[in-house]
């Protein structure tokens, strides 16, 4: 029946894609080095240990969400509402730290709420069976709302001046390391556990790679999916926390910026498909890593935000045009959805 | 209680005064005032022959009319501030404050807009999101006979009254401001870092405008960055961060927004630069600005007063109302007063805290 | 005209409740593509209606003009975002060329001072432009379109902000006006809003496009299966290319009204439109996964976005309220609809038989002893075979003038016997479908019902040509009746009108017996002339219409109703034309085919028999209705298709005799018979063989052809 | 199009000449020669992965040859897509149908050759007059998405049928029709034959391609082996042909009588099941250590029930009969709790829902018992992994290039042995096989059934569910047959006969 699983067409793309020994996470990695290199070349200051900490503290928090966002999308899912979750669980937590509380317990409530929203995201797309474009986009809004109604004062929370300690991970220091690269390598280690070294990771993986199957196989993929959005959500916290207490603020209005999509690029382009079940903590690193590059070099030579932006378009739609050579889709094979 | 009554009424009468400069002071404009203000025929000014009939004319005027009020969005301090205190304000005239949120949507603002036109408010007072989107608005509201006041920013589309900072001068003073802690003979490196808001909005540009041509001027100092961080602070901590790894010598950061120029100075103390690292910020009199003052974050402050614009709009508003005069017979602004604040050295009741309105005896 | 059942008892509103079905109109409703929409549209009414309610001024033709004229442009985004997610792709980068135009528009207009008329096309051309790019990259690079478009749409931005900061002053400034540019703006058509009025005419023609033309099935079907698009012989890359380029095009248009409309650009200008659009074409009921959608859904949905938003602001609700209320809108709206989707097919499936009551008096005995004309015997026993196990359910048989016998099959053909003992066998005819009902008409040729096909005629050389397979569509029914679906028995009046019935119009020929168990007047009697190849329906609701003879005479048409086991005979000349009347009513089965006898009566097939049991079981809907939802179909109790019988009737509708095979030895079923020089030949629909009685009293020489043609050399 | 002068019978239309293509380095197809000639009816054969389906797409033009030449009617060609393919009448009818499913019935029909402008209502028609024609009971206004397999596959014969091609070809077009669709499918075929076109139709079914095929082509390991007049081959030749050896014995032995079920332990019951219109009243009972066959029509309920059971699908919550496993009463949401109390099911499907294509072999296994409550382990270990699955690769000789293989890369027969091993690592005591063999190559067979076998020696309560009945009856101690959502008939193993089965499941 299945005769084409057999002949050798399906392989253009699993087996093919590993005989072609470049995949596209090592293309990003290529793509930064040649560019780091560039720069090295002809930007004094851009080599310097301290540049280097800079440019990776830059994009620590978009690293730390990207991280958060791959669970989801390995699991073939997509949370839009990630940004919304970030600010209102952090900016909840702020707010409870102007109440008087302390920062662990302020902290953990708002990882709480984080947790909370995520498996309701969860739950919908899980047992409603919205799926998770829509529910996230629809979460998005009800989250920001809710949030700024029911649980803040302001568009605006920020860190009061006590909370010191808390500070420490967005201002902090330890051996010269920015304090929000260190929260990026461990969370990085922790997913990078959870994913590939832990059976619920393999989980993930199986729930992404085939959804009927897993259920088949006796995964309950349904609470699965509550849990990865939980993780996703409560990652996703963490980031907020960061972010509010390097600038000892969190603003709402990060909710309307455009940081969901730049979240979305760096998963994708490591490699992390969309179609679910590919990529891993590594190829979230190296997408970040290519777009921290491209900032801090453009920073330095002190290019206009928006020409900034053109040419990190550029050269995304370069990094994209060619995988798409080196991995050209079979018509005949592909899947669709991504 | 009876200071603040003699502040508002103060208050009112330098605006009336102001809004004759008004004209000649906006260049574009042509000006309006000698032509309107031959025309005033104004019935209602008459009849304050004693003091119970002012009374009585006065509450006539006022009492049970409508301000509508479109800011950009609620929920940032300053929006927050200009809500309270004309709500509170104009409650304490009798006066009705409707409030639209648009929350950053510009096209709901304009929608906003536009259905507020059709429910014919007695003032409409909004807070432009840029210098043009509502330009035909306000034109068509005037012609409905809807008196405007444009907070902050002002569209290209003059109306009734303008009131907010001056920028030009806001940016020329924190240049100046730099010049002299930074410039010749300063001892510093002479190296300036600008935070600029966003890179299309008035506001922004009029101030980095000024600021950059005040700062040309003096050749030792060197602007090392002008950036734009969209009225982020997160982005502006980035920014500056990378700023401070390429020189570490920055003499002097400044950004054009209180809030955004947080995260700057935030990036400044994070590498241990703070006192030597100059932040300056503009902005309005928000808690958070005062206690970044406080805690030495920002090292100086430039404060246009956020409460006293909302006062005067109010003020505008009650002029208006009582003298009946028609939208377009007048065209005034009035340029909020500027001032420097630093640690230890400003006076606190600048600040206001929304979570403590400050509102009148009712 | 319809044929009401004869009423025993029973309530009239019962009676009536199960005549107009509720259900049957649900079923119905359920089953047209347009309904697909329902939730939404619902949600959309139910918001304008909300909101007229709660704010002044709301109901208003100003305020509709205003609203109207404020929506347009998020339209033209909607139908770009639409047409993308419709081919299986999205397209993030609508705010971002909707904001590149309106600034482009400005420049080319105000500062650049170029006549209107170049400013639209200038314009609409940087939308196809960047629609183009978007188009080169996903169709012919086979980029995903999601990262894509992401990444235009941050170019696209920035380049926005960075021309903005260049002409922002000098636009300022700027101040040109034109007549041509306010009509494009603020001006009217037809007391619509000029952009609304576009908008119509963009989304009108756009829908008839997708869902009628070549381009709109290619792009569909590229949605829904770009493999299957690529087999049949789609250019994909080239359709996926030119939506993105219509999709861009169609943003710049929205681009264009908006800075006619307000003479404004700003940094955020369009910013989150692609949200907006991407939230109103899923609340639309677009699907993401692409293929499914039309323009109309897309609009459905920009306007809800719209109106919420809109409504919200205008109600004072502080904005954080206004975002919670669209998404929980959102959620809800997209939560109910895939239910929705997804139980649609379900519930039709369920609802889809609608018994209806059919009240019929006791059935006349048919005992040996019984004394009436339907006593039962044995004579149909005494059959020759004919063709036996050569054929499959030959349900009519007829016979020329060459003696040649011919009859239907369930291969869908028509068989030939020939020979002195019928020995010869041949295909005469691959038709398909299920041959049902013969005649021959005044040129010898065969016409024959085709069960799913419609009446079609063969020559005498085995030529087959089609004579009709559509009547006239009657307005008042949800469905579109006019294709013939199961053309049952005809036959031809003297002026060559070949009258046809059409069992029923709910079910295939294969599920015919679902009509039987529903009882409900689902059949018609048809005209077909072959002189103006005009068809006419005659009679609607007819109770499964079935056997169908021309009287002796030529003056009227008798039919049978099965399920009412009555015959009707419809006057077509003379003083009664036009009329229907009962010739022979409350058999004792179900009739099938009707033929003349030589005699000048008619023969009469009864398939079955009726059973108290099912005749109570039709009084009672209710009951068949839960028999079918709870029983395997081989558990159902049906009409009893059993031994069944032939009976002769004279010109009054008498019965006279009858010939039975009780056990069904031989003739299992009879649904045919036909008399033919002194023989009755049989036919059955299930069975295996064709069979003949030599009828003892009959003309030996009387034979169909003659007998309605005339004698020919 | 080219309907104005049929080609003169006989005359080769079609040519292909040293096909080859590569995927990856590896050879699908080498040096193939192949013609049609118009006016016949071509069958061609071979196992799994022997190039039948490289061969088609790629003179349908789906697919592009690396090397060798084309030629319609003598001139050469080169499809870049199958529109071009389809301009010159080539036409294939795809066996994954290649219809588009959010369209109508009609639509469907009429793509590819619809004018700029479609009226709907003359098109519905003109449809439903293609079908019934053909004998082919769809309703032309339903969406293609609502339709089962065969009638799928019946639209896409009727499409290929009227769309005035003068090759098509058929990709086992009859995997799915039942007996007397098929029987109108060869007439079908017949037809176009005489009207001069050219047919190749792809078949597993030998028997098929001998009685219907003029010519026969076979196909082995992407090579040519023989082409030859049908009339002058016999089955065993073809089984030679294909497989490059003499095989001596059928691969369908019967299994030895096991009709000790008396003392057998019950360990399934399933009483009136009951879901939707699907699956109505079905009854059954399943004991230890026994094989029961289930075979019977597509959309019979067989698949649904097994679905149900294992917690797949859901049965009626009012009315939906009841299942005892081992006396006690059993209701399944989600397949989990199936496979934690022992019942397993093993898809018909594996590249749907089977297995999961980025995982190496030993992943794949490994996960079935991660996924149970007994294997379960918080973190995995590499080691146990290969313990583990390499044991159960072992035991069902799955043979992949190297142990760290992509699953994707294996042969259909080694798929299916992988997603059998990965439901036998769950200890299951109760196993459905859906389909077992389908899309399996020869060689592989036997060895399913030998696992299929040992299980039920083992002790445990086996089902295979399989339309092929040759299977049916080689492997099963007992046969239940399944019509219209419930079980009509029971066999015992020496009772039953194809006719007898095919009988029971059709009236």
């Amino acid at each position: 029946m299945t005769d084409t699983t057999a002949t050798p067409d399906t392989t253009g793309k699993g087996g093919g894609r590993r005989r072609l020994v470049i995949s596209q996470e090592q293309i990003v990695l290529i793509v930064t080095a040649l560019l780091a290199i560039g720069f090295a070349l002809t930007l004094s200051g851009f080599a310097t240990i301290g540049n280097l900490l800079a440019l990776t503290r830059s994009v620590a928090i978009l690293g730390i969400l990207g991280i958060a966002m791959s669970v989801v999308v390995i699991g073939r899912g997509l949370d839009l509402s990630l940004v919304a979750t970030m600010a209102v669980s952090s900016a909840f937590a702020l707010q409870l730290m102007q109440h008087g509380w302390g920062w662990p317990g302020a902290a953990a409530a708002g990882m709480g709420v984080a947790i909370a929203i995520g498996l309701i995201n969860g739950f919908i797309i899980a047992f409603v069976e919205v799926p998770a474009l829509f529910t996230t986009l629809a979460t998005g809004f009800l989250i920001f709302g809710l949030g700024r109604t029911f649980l803040l004062d302001g568009v605006i929370t920020y860190l009061p001046p006590q909370a010191e300690t808390f500070a420490w991970i967005g201002q902090g220091q330890l051996l010269g390391i920015p304090a929000p690269v260190i929260v990026l390598a461990i969370v990085a280690l922790f997913v990078q556990v959870l994913l590939s070294r832990m059976t619920v990771g393999r989980f993930v993986y199986a729930h992404g790679d085939n959804v009927d199957a897993a259920r088949l196989t006796g995964i309950a993929v349904r609470p699965l999916t509550m849990l990865e959005y939980a993780i996703c959500a409560a990652i996703g916290c963490l980031a907020g926390l960061v972010m509010a207490a390097s600038t000892a603020s969190i603003n709402m209005q990060i909710v309307n910026s455009t940081l969901i999509f730049d979240v979305i690029l760096v998963v994708v382009l490591g490699g992390v498909s969309l179609v679910g079940g590919r990529g891993g903590v590594l190829s979230v690193l190296a997408g970040t890593a290519l777009i921290g590059t491209l900032l801090n070099g453009m920073t330095i030579m002190d290019l206009d935000n928006n020409i900034q932006n053109i040419v990190k378009g550029a050269v995304l739609l370069a990094a994209i045009i060619v995988d798409n050579r080196l991995h050209p889709q079979d018509e005949e094979t592909a899947r669709q959805g991504d | 209680m009876t200071l603040r009554m003699t502040a508002v009424v103060a208050m009112a009468s330098a605006v009336l005064l102001a809004g004759c400069e008004a004209g000649t002071r906006s260049g574009q404009e042509a000006p309006v005032g000698t032509a309107s203000t031959a025309q005033i025929k104004a019935p209602s000014l008459t009849g304050g022959d004693s003091s119970a009939n002012l009374q009585k004319r006065v509450d006539q005027a006022l009492q049970g009319k409508t301000i509508a009020w479109v800011p950009i969005a609620l929920g940032i301090p300053l929006a927050d501030i200009w809500t309270q205190v004309m709500r509170s304000e104009a409650e304490a005239r009798g006066m009705k404050l409707e409030v639209r949120d648009p929350n950053w949507n510009t096209t709901a603002a304009l929608q906003a807009v536009s259905s507020l036109i059709a429910e014919k408010p007695d003032i409409l007072v909004v807070h432009n999101p840029n210098v043009q989107l509502y330009a035909q608005e306000l034109a068509r509201a005037e012609a409905a006979g809807i008196p405007v006041i444009q907070v902050n920013m002002v569209s290209n589309q003059k109306t009734t009254a303008y009131v907010g900072a001056d920028w030009p001068k806001v940016g020329r003073l924190l240049g100046e401001e730099i010049v002299r802690s930074c410039g010749k003979g300063s001892g510093s490196s002479g190296k300036v870092a600008i935070v600029q808001g966003e890179a299309t909005s008035a506001v922004s540009l009029e101030q980095m405008q000024a600021a950059a041509e005040v700062l040309g001027k003096d050749p030792s100092i060197k602007i090392v960055s002008n950036q734009a961080a969209n009225w982020d602070a997160s982005k502006a901590h980035d920014i500056t961060a990378t700023v401070l790894q390429q020189h570490p010598d920055l003499c002097a950061t400044v950004g054009f927004w209180g809030v955004m120029q947080t995260g700057a100075a935030q990036a400044v103390k994070s590498a241990g630069l703070q006192g030597k690292v100059k932040v300056y910020a503009s902005g309005s009199d928000g808690k958070l600005d005062c206690d970044n003052i406080d805690s030495g974050l920002i090292t100086k402050f430039l404060n246009y007063n956020s409460s006293s614009q909302a006062r005067s709009v109010i003020a505008i508003a009650s002029f208006m109302l009582q003298t009946g005069l028609p939208p377009s017979a007048v065209r005034m602004a009035d340029y909020s007063p500027l001032q420097w604040m630093e640690k230890g050295n400003y006076d606190p009741a600048l600040c206001y805290d929304t979570s403590k309105p400050r509102s009148p005896a009712k | 005209m319809s044929v009401a059942s004869s009423s025993v008892n029973g309530g009239l509103l019962r009676r009536l409740r199960y005549r107009y079905s509720a259900r049957l109109l649900l079923s119905e409703l359920l089953g047209k593509r347009w309904m697909e929409p329902a939730i939404p549209f619902a949600l959309m009414i139910g918001l304008i209606v909300w909101f007229s309610m709660v704010t002044t001024n709301y109901a208003t033709l100003g305020n509709a003009q205003q609203l109207g004229r404020e929506f347009a442009e998020a339209g033209f985004v909607a139908i770009a975002m639409a047409l993308t997610v419709i081919s299986g792709g999205i397209d993030l980068s609508v705010g971002a060329v909707f904001a590149l135009a309106n600034l482009a528009a400005l420049v080319f207009f105000q500062l650049y001072q170029w006549p209107v008329g170049l400013v639209i096309v200038a314009t609409l051309a940087i939308g196809a432009g960047i629609g183009a790019i978007n188009g080169f990259l996903i169709g012919y690079m086979r980029t995903r379109p999601f990262l894509t478009t992401l990444v235009t749409l941050i170019v696209l931005r920035a380049t926005v902000d960075l021309l903005g900061q260049h002409f922002s002053i000098p636009l300022a400034m700027a101040s040109r006006t034109s007549w041509t540019w306010d009509v494009l703006g603020v001006g009217w058509i037809a007391k619509l809003p000029s952009n609304l009025a576009i908008l119509g005419i963009v989304a009108i023609v756009g829908h008839f496009l997708l869902s009628r033309s070549r381009p709109g099935w290619h792009l569909t079907a590229i949605g829904s299966s770009r493999k299957a698009a690529r087999h049949a012989g789609i250019r994909v890359e080239r359709v996926l290319f030119l939506t993105y380029v219509m999709s861009g095009t169609l943003a710049a248009a929205g681009g264009l009204f908006y800075a006619a409309r307000l003479q404004s650009s700003g940094s955020d200008t369009g910013i989150g439109w692609e949200i907006s659009a991407l939230t109103a074409v899923v609340l639309g009921g677009v699907s993401l996964a692409g293929g499914r959608g039309t323009v109309a859904r897309a609009l459905i949905g920009a306007v809800i976005v719209f109106v919420l938003v809109n409504g919200l602001v205008r109600m004072g609700f502080p904005g954080a309220l206004s975002s919670t209320a669209l998404g929980a809108v959102l959620l809800i709206a997209v939560g109910i609809d895939v239910k929705w989707a997804k139980n649609r097919g379900k519930a039709i499936q369920k609802i889809y038989v609608n018994p209806t009551m059919v009240e019929l008096p006791p059935s006349p005995s048919i005992t040996a002893d019984g004394g009436t004309a339907f006593a039962e015997n044995t004579r149909l026993q005494a059959s020759e075979e004919i063709g036996l196990n050569q054929v499959q359910g030959p349900e009519d048989i007829i016979l020329d003038r060459q003696d040649r016998l011919y009859c239907g099959t369930r291969e869908g053909w028509v068989l030939r016997f020939s020979g002195p003992n019928f020995e010869h066998r041949e295909v005469f005819a691959r038709i398909g479908g299920r041959p049902l009902g013969m005649a021959f008409d005044r040129d010898d040729n065969l016409i024959v019902c085709v069960g799913g096909m419609g009446l079609y005629g063969v020559t005498p050389a085995g030529k087959i040509y089609k004579c009709t397979d559509q009547t006239q569509r009657s307005l008042l029914k949800l469905n579109d009746d006019s294709r013939l679906r199961l053309a049952d028995d005809c036959d031809i009046a003297p002026d060559g009108t070949v009258w046809f019935s059409e069992a029923t119009i709910r079910y295939e020929m294969h599920s015919w017996f679902l009509d039987g168990i529903e009882g409900r007047a689902n059949g018609r009697l048809i005209a077909w002339n072959p002189k103006t190849n005009k068809t006419r329906t005659v009679i609607k609701n007819a109770v499964f219409p079935n056997g169908v003879c021309v009287a002796h005479d030529g003056r009227s048409v008798l039919f049978c109703s099965s399920w009412l086991c009555t015959i009707y005979r419809h006057w077509i000349e003379g003083p009664k034309a036009g009329q229907t009347e009962v010739f022979a009513e409350n058999l004792p089965g179900y009739p099938d085919n009707l033929n003349r006898s030589s005699d000048g009566g008619y023969w009469l097939a009864m398939v079955g028999i009726r059973s108290p049991t099912f005749d109570l079981m039709m009084r009672h809907p209710d009951v068949r209705q839960r028999m079918i939802k709870q029983l395997p179909p081989d558990e159902w109790v049906y009409p009893g298709i059993n031994n069944g019988c032939i009976v002769k009737f004279d010109e009054s509708g008498r019965a006279l005799e009858s010939m039975w095979d009780p056990g069904g030895t031989k003739h299992a079923t009879v649904t045919s018979m036909r008399e033919h020089k002194g023989w009755l030949y049989i036919g059955g629909l299930e069975n295996n063989r064709i069979g003949r009685v030599r009828l003892p009293d009959a003309d030996p020489a009387w034979n169909g052809c003659d007998a309605y043609w005339g004698a020919k050399s | 199009m080219n309907a104005t002068n049929p080609p003169e019978s006989g005359t080769v239309i079609l040519r292909v000449e040293n096909g080859s293509k590569m995927y990856a380095g590896v050879h699908a197809l080498q040096d193939v020669g192949f013609d049609v000639r118009a006016g016949e009816i071509h069958a061609l054969v071979g196992e799994n992965g022997a190039g039948k389906s490289t061969l088609c797409k790629s003179i349908a033009g789906a697919i592009r040859l690396s090397s060798g030449r084309m030629s319609v009617d003598g001139q050469s060609v080169n499809f870049q897509r199958p529109g071009d393919a389809l301009r010159a009448g080539v036409c294939m009818v795809y066996q994954e149908t290649s219809l588009v499913p959010s369209m109508t019935v009609a639509q469907n029909l009429e793509l590819g050759r619809e004018r700029l402008i479609t009226r709907l209502r003359p098109l519905n028609i003109k449809a439903q007059q293609q079908l019934q024609s053909l004998n082919f009971h769809v309703d032309p206004t339903v969406l293609v998405a609502t339709l089962g397999t065969a009638q799928r596959q019946m639209v896409e014969i009727a499409r290929a049928a009227y769309h005035d091609a003068r090759i098509i070809i058929f990709d086992e077009p009859t995997a799915s029709l039942t007996p007397e669709e098929k029987v109108h499918f060869f007439y079908l075929l017949r037809d176009l034959r005489a009207k001069g076109l050219g047919i190749v139709f792809i078949s597993h079914a030998l028997e098929e391609a001998l009685e219907l095929a003029d010519r026969i082509t076979v196909l082995r390991d992407g090579r040519h082996v023989v082409t030859q007049d049908a009339s002058t081959l016999t089955r065993e030749d073809l089984v030679r042909h294909m497989v490059g050896r003499d095989v001596q014995a059928t691969h369908y032995g019967r299994r030895a009588g096991s009709d000790a079920k008396g003392k057998r332990e019950k360990v399934l019951t399933v009483e009136n099941l009951t879901m939707g219109n699907i699956v109505k009243n079905m009854s059954f009972t399943l004991y230890a250590g026994e094989v029961v066959g289930i075979a019977g029509l597509i959309g019979s309920g067989r698949t649904e029930s097994a679905k149900i059971v294992s917690g797949a699908l859901k049965r009626n919550l009012i009315g939906g009969g009841s299942v005892y496993l081992r006396g006690r009463p059993v209701r399944y949401d989600v397949p989990k709790q199936a496979i934690d109390d022992g019942i397993v099911y093993i898809t018909e499907d594996r590249k749907l829902n089977g297995f999961f294509e980025t995982m190496t072999v030993e992943e794949n296994i490994h996960l079935g018992s991660l996924a149970t409550k007994k294997g379960f382990r918080w973190f995995v270990s590499g080691r146990q992994r290969r313990e583990l699955a390499g044991a159960l690769a072992a035991r069902l000789k799955v043979r992949a290039v190297s142990a760290g293989a992509k699953i994707i890369e294996l042969s259909g027969g080694n798929q299916q042995k992988v997603v059998v091993a990965k439901s036998l690592i769950q200890e299951p005591a109760v196993v459905f096989f859906d389909e077992p063999t389908r899309g399996v190559d020869v060689g592989a067979i036997p060895e399913i059934h030998q696992a299929i076998r040992q299980l039920a020696d083992e002790g445990k309560a086996v089902v295979v569910i399989s339309s092929y009945l040759p299977e049916v009856l080689a492997v099963s101690d007992r046969i239940l047959v399944a019509r219209q959502g419930r079980i009509v008939e029971e066999f015992s193993a020496a009772d039953a006969s194809e006719d007898r089965i095919m009988f029971a499941a059709i009236h």
